[in-house]
């Protein structure tokens, strides 16, 4: 019975996922064998990295600093651009039958229509819209995602287009959250993926007197947002309908659990391959079909969710 | 898993006109073949193997190139850099009788490897070539220890014309080894892979060199196909199960962005 | 020399501190000897708990939860109310030479006019604008901190009244944060304190089903915020002229010279007094004589600041 | 520092028709007079002293107040509460010959400090006092250590009428102690304290309990006048030289706002 992994396979707008966790963008979703290895190692649904309409070679290191508690990153993006990135998509999912989230990045409306188009003729099972890359902010201005008409624009030109699924990805690190996951899903929204890095945040060395990320300034994932991660899932469950992502700090299987109490339908585990290893995933199914024994919940499906608010 | 750390540059040895070992006098407790993440956080952030490694310093050995490795070259003792790590997979200690197989840059990691090797009590075939004797490098270091060592270059100068892949070929077909460690330019490691099909028995690792921008195993800059491994990770060293599967192994790599680039 | 503390004296708006260290408003500052405590323990500024018009008891309890990196807490506010809380600053003020700020929290600018009258009849030093409390939002909506425009009318309403210098305590949760320092500066404020706490969060436990904190909801502090309290002290000291209090995650003396080398003039350390016990002050004191022994300062203001942005 | 710990109650005895001993099979690890914040995520969460602690369980004993302590008494054993802790300062286990005297629901602790205490050699004499028979608990646990063990209600109805101060005093009279540990209501604590007055020489311990909220030592709430030391960390145990500087003790304490109420 525990080791029946059926019983943590989830639908997700009509694909079927053989676990509920997700891969999130922009951790190694870079390669078509990155997908592979991940997939092979438990995880249900893989999200590509953020492709841009070009190429993009990221900022210089470091772009990664740790904390105690999670670590920022300023990896800028980098991506080898929409007709590489999806030829490494369709690689993959040529010979895989795991659902893959195309995730995209514009700064226009234009742009994003055009990146949508290129992922209708890829075997791309759904769209993400990045909405909320903080780490190009300097190049951009303030995410999309803090303005819930930008979203609203975005996602419903997008959807006009889009054969499959559209799932708008939004920053924590705005004002009114829920008022934004509630655009999005009355622009046509197909799920959210909450939450993109939190922050941004600054270290600096104290030595070389310099900040520690080359671009100043990273997102801050693991352990520490959870807590963010998981009032943004909650709050938005409480007022939409559309499925959620849940994404961010999920180190275990009692987060991924918590994250589903919190509304979640799949969850997302990022940050969590550096310390938990490759092995996190399976780890985490592990985990969960644990809890699920310990209260008697058949399927996934049955762990309860919080009451809304 | 050790945090940055800031700490002035010890030493510098120039070995020849492009490449230096830099010295630091902290324990990093690294195995041989891993490496660290190097950084001024002015210019970049790059990977680096350590060449040597002690309970009071540690060093790597660098090979100028581009734009960071240039302002590396600007650094004297005193000068504070930044280093993350170790990071990555290590060559295994193992093996009585072995071969180890160096090619410019590349080759130091293995003077470490040598050090720790003999502790063990295996003995050791050294074999570094480069392109010139002025690129030959750790010979003196190889030559302190007690192991045959050979060293050779395309030109010749040294008495053999050649690669070292010739030499470790005449090696293989003189001697028995039960264990065979390689690290060198991608092509030449990959005309010793070719070599090495003809001693099925015998067990081998590699070390690798990828694009790397976290060497912490999420942004999957550094994975390889088709086996989709972390280079940062379950690498730099692979053994021949793994190398044996490769498909990109010599063929291409991907850069930055993430696009293939071929050999 | 090392031992010399006059080398880690600051000069604050026209005051004199012992030490850069400021006792953060609701930290140990909800009695007249917890003020006393902390400061025979080396911090050289004590904030009151933001007081209110009328005495909060705040939520029941659990107001604490634990995670990787920090906690949440939703302690709602409490206080003994303006004139009691006034009376344990003047209690303290009276016997000890120790610039105070009193923290005053309310949701309209009368009562903010109210509040900012008493203090100027009390022995306070200063008065700190909470416009950031996410704690309470369920009760208040939006903290006013993420408007310019309302911080800067409450900013400017204050000074108008205000006998003493006024300090604008503002939010890291808000879309644009640089502008609503440069909004408080214009309007008048005399120093800025950066950051409130961040999230809001929120934890469920998965055995009782239910969230942790009482109110659901709480705001983080510890080491995970230091990273975005760094770039917001950072950005707002690009912009602004005015002194910031650089708070938040400060738990050591390599975290306090990365707030001063952000730009702050004096260093916030709340939550730190968890792990740290009431020994951080002095310890955190000791730790930036050596740094500056290190690398031969002889004050604190010679240790430099990063280039602005 | 332990995080938040949430598992069924093992068992629940009633010790009275007000007073019930709540068990948790878990090792806690927490040293006499420590305290833990106990919640069921739905009503609140307060502070109680450890009443038992042995490697596989322990125990805290808890008097039916208000509403917090009433959701409590709903409770089965399987049920679930929540802890965090435990917290504070403890008794010192010191002194060959040792005084305890215990008031209400606050002469529990002093049971499991009174284990410790015959592990460490001490001699014992426990005084247990309450307003009535029926307000006394744990008499059978004291009962069956090797103590000297006296009850006493206000009513006299256990054959002694007064308090526990009463019988503290003659004891001090005709008896040499080391070591005076003390926990009941403030009142009988401040009375304790003045008798205590007599006797210069002789270090004691009392338990203190103030308006607790993060119990971790940063809101501030349960400090105590003039020292500022917080009762939730430096407290909730104190020695004498403490005690006697202590100008809020059987004054006033703060409430849930900080507002002070007088005894
Ligand atoms: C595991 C590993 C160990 C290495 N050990 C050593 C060593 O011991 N000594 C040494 O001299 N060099 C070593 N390298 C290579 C070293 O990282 C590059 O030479 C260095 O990054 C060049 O940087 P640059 O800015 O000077 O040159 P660039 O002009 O930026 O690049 C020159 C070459 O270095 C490669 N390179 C650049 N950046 C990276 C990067 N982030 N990750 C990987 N390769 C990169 C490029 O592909 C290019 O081929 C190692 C690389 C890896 C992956
Ligand atoms: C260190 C310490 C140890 C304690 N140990 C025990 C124990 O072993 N057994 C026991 O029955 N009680 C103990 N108490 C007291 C216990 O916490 C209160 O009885 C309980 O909180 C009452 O809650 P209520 O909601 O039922 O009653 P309420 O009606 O809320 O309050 C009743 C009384 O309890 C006090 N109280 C309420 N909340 C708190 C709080 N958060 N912190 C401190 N006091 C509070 C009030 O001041 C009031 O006097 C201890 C208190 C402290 C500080
Ligand atoms: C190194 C790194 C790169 C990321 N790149 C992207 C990206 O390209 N697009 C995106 O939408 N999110 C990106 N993210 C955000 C993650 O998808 C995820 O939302 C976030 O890290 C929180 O989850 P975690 O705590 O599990 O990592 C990136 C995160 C990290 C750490
Ligand atoms: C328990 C607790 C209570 C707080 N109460 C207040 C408050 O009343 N007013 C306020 O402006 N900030 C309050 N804060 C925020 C702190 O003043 C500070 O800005 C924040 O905790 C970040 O600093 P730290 O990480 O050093 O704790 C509170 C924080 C904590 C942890
Ligand atoms: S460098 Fe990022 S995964 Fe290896
Ligand atoms: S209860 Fe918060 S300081 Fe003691």
């Amino acid at each position: 019975m525990k080791n029946d992994r059926s019983r943590i396979s989830v639908e997700f707008l009509g694909k079927r996922a053989a676990t509920p966790l997700v891969l999130p963008a922009g951790i190694m979703g870079m390669t078509w064998s990155g997908m592979k290895y991940t997939w092979e190692n438990g995880c249900g649904i893989i999200t590509s990295k953020s492709l841009t309409m070009e190429p993009r070679k990221g900022h210089a290191g470091p772009v990664i600093a740790e904390f105690e508690g999670g670590m920022l990153n300023c990896m800028g993006l980098c991506n080898p651009g929409i007709e590489e990135g999806l030829a490494e998509v369709n690689e993959f999912r040529k010979f895989y039958e795991v659902p893959v989230i195309v995730s995209i990045f514009a700064t226009t409306i234009d742009d994003f229509l055009t990146l949508t188009q290129k992922v209708n003729e890829s075997r791309g099972d759904f769209v993400e819209l990045n909405l909320s890359c903080p780490n190009v902010s300097d190049e951009y201005g303030l995410p999309l995602a803090a303005s819930k008409i930008k979203v609203a624009e975005i996602v419903s030109a997008v959807k006009m287009v889009s054969k499959i699924p559209v799932i708008a990805k939004l920053s924590p690190n705005v004002s009114g959250l829920t008022e934004i996951c509630t655009a999005a899903e009355a622009a046509g929204a197909d799920a959210l993926c909450l939450i993109n890095t939190l922050g941004p945040g600054m270290l600096i060395d104290i030595d070389l007197q310099r900040s520690v990320l080359s671009n100043r300034t990273g997102g801050m994932s693991g352990p520490c947002v959870k807590p963010v991660a998981l009032r943004a899932v909650f709050e938005a469950y409480s007022r939409v309908k559309i499925p959620i992502i849940g994404t961010g700090g999920v180190s275990n299987g009692r987060d991924a659990v918590e994250m589903l109490m919190a509304g979640a339908s799949l969850v997302g585990v990022g940050s969590a391959l550096y310390e938990g290893g490759i092995g996190i995933f399976e780890q985490i199914n592990q985990d969960i079909l644990t809890y699920m024994d310990q209260y008697g919940y058949g399927t996934i499906t049955d762990i309860p969710r919080l009451e809304k608010m | 898993m050790l945090k940055r750390i800031t700490l002035p540059v010890a030493e510098i040895v120039n070995e020849n006109e492009t490449i230096r070992t830099f010295y630091f006098e902290k324990k990093l407790g690294a195995l041989p073949g891993q490496f660290i993440m190097l950084s001024d956080l002015v210019t970049g952030e790059k990977p680096f193997s350590i060449s040597e490694c002690e309970s009071g310093y540690f060093g790597v050995t660098i090979k100028k190139l581009g734009t960071f490795t240039q302002a590396l070259f600007e650094k004297k003792p005193g000068d504070l850099l930044s280093y993350r790590g170790a990071y990555g997979s290590s060559f295994s200690i193992s093996g009585r009788n072995v071969l180890l197989v160096g090619g410019g840059y590349a080759t130091p990691p293995l003077y470490y490897l040598s050090k720790e090797l003999l502790k063990a009590g295996a003995e050791l075939t050294v074999v570094n070539g480069a392109r010139s004797k002025k690129e030959l490098v750790f010979c003196e270091r190889f030559s302190n220890l007690s192991l045959s060592y050979q060293r050779i270059t395309d030109a010749g100068c040294l008495g053999r014309a050649g690669s070292s892949v010739d030499i470790a070929q005449v090696l293989l077909e003189e001697n028995h080894y039960d264990m065979v460690y390689v690290s060198g330019p991608e092509l030449m490691m990959r005309a010793m892979r070719n070599l090495l099909q003809n001693y099925p028995e015998l067990n081998y690792e590699f070390l690798f060199e990828r694009y790397m921008k976290c060497a912490i195993g999420i942004c999957g800059n550094c994975t390889i196909d088709p086996l989709g491994i972390r280079l940062c990770v379950e690498g730099p060293v692979l053994a021949r199960d793994k190398i044996v599967q490769l498909t990109e192994f010599g063929e291409y790599h991907r850069n930055a962005a993430g696009i293939k680039e071929y050999f």
